[in-house]
């Protein structure tokens, strides 16, 4: 699974990407973000608060419901501040 | 058409192409986005514009593609710069026209207010105390809000 | 700014004046007002545009006035044509700055929605069976209604 | 009194300006139009339908109930197109 970080995702946990391989039992959005949570203090640091942060799947917004998969692209982001 | 680039772009010849030799257009409605040299009373030195490439083109041609659904347009234009600006540069170009003039201007401000929403590009601010991410505004959901129908899935 | 004038005029050059060395500008929204090659399904060979000038400069700057004091708008814009023009000729530009997107939007909507039921201006469209004055339209009378406040004498 | 006629109500009277002198009697929008209607017939051509007719005073919109007075400026022209 690719993980993309952007603006202060990436400035927290000090990674604009990585190939991460989670347990086969995360299989939903929500259950990723704890799992990377306990990934690195960054990582901690960057998801304490799941409110602010934003996911896309394959270029789509997910829901914490959403299922993730091996091959998927997820990015991780605050809410958009573009225009 | 959509269009995301470091470099800035001229106004005047992006809006000429849109209309020239187009006689069906009786009206054009255009909005542009510029960088403020004050943000929340702090001043603002310059701003980067950080974005996810793949996602945004794929956003940003829904929200074209939605546009020309909901209102009678002729043509549409988004560009939208990344990197770093200064205060006085164009950061976005959103252009509709259309028959009517309403449809141009509603297109204008749909496209705008849902690109500020869905768009997946992030603002840093390099103010008097080093560089801020921009946080989103609530008067930005708030205006994207007013587009929502029944079937809009987000 | 107002103006009224037979020549064409630089949509680029006339904006690039609106926001240059202007850092406290982050929006600008802007109408242009084309010939149309077709009106209620007859074709416009040309459109003569006529106007009552020592009123339209009365009325073009209360409707300025008017849009700047219910708007925070850092400048505005209205040029329009007159005389003889051809499909795809502009005919009106009307712009605003301001340090939000909304009020930019507003006011520039207000502006041609105003000056289209309000400025003494007249359209003789050249079609094929001669000239025809052109006639008001409700849907114009109707965006201006939305701008109407309780102390607006009319 | 100085009257002026715009669009097609220029075309129908076949005058853009004239100078004029209504009886005392004339103080109103209203009597004004009334007494032009019978100045010639392109003038009671033009002011046929008054509904179509917009009156401004000096430049200024009026009502058939506003004044008009010897100096004024009064121009009689449809509902307005530009834009």
């Amino acid at each position: 699974m690719k993980l993309l970080y952007f603006a202060w995702l990436k400035t927290k946990t000090g990674i604009s990407e990585e190939e991460i391989t989670p347990p086969e039992d995360v299989t939903t959005v929500g259950a990723l973000l704890e799992w990377l949570k306990a990934r690195s203090p960054g990582h901690g640091d960057a998801l304490a608060d799941l409110g602010a942060v934003r996911v896309a799947v394959n270029h789509e917004y997910a829901d914490h419901k959403d299922p993730v998969s091996p091959d998927d692209e997820v990015a991780l982001f605050p809410p958009v501040t573009g225009g | 058409m959509i269009r995301v680039q470091e470099e800035d772009f001229d106004l005047g010849a992006e809006l000429a192409a849109l209309t020239r030799g187009k006689t069906s257009v009786g009206g054009l409605a255009v909005f542009v986005g510029l960088v403020r040299d004050m943000a929340g009373g702090d001043a603002v030195k310059a701003m980067t514009l950080e974005h996810y490439p793949a996602m945004t083109e794929a956003m940003l041609e829904r929200i074209d593609a939605e546009a020309k659904q909901r209102w009678p347009l002729e043509d549409t234009l988004i560009v939208h710069r990344v990197g770093r600006l200064l205060p006085g540069e164009q950061i976005v170009l959103v252009a509709c026209t259309s028959a009517h003039r309403q449809a141009a201007f509603d297109g204008c401000q749909f496209l705008i207010d849902w690109l500020k929403t869905k768009a997946p590009f992030w603002k840093l601010e390099d103010g008097p105390i080093g560089a801020k991410w921009v946080e989103a505004r609530a008067s930005d959901d708030e205006a994207a809000k007013r587009w929502k129908t029944k079937t809009d899935a987000g």
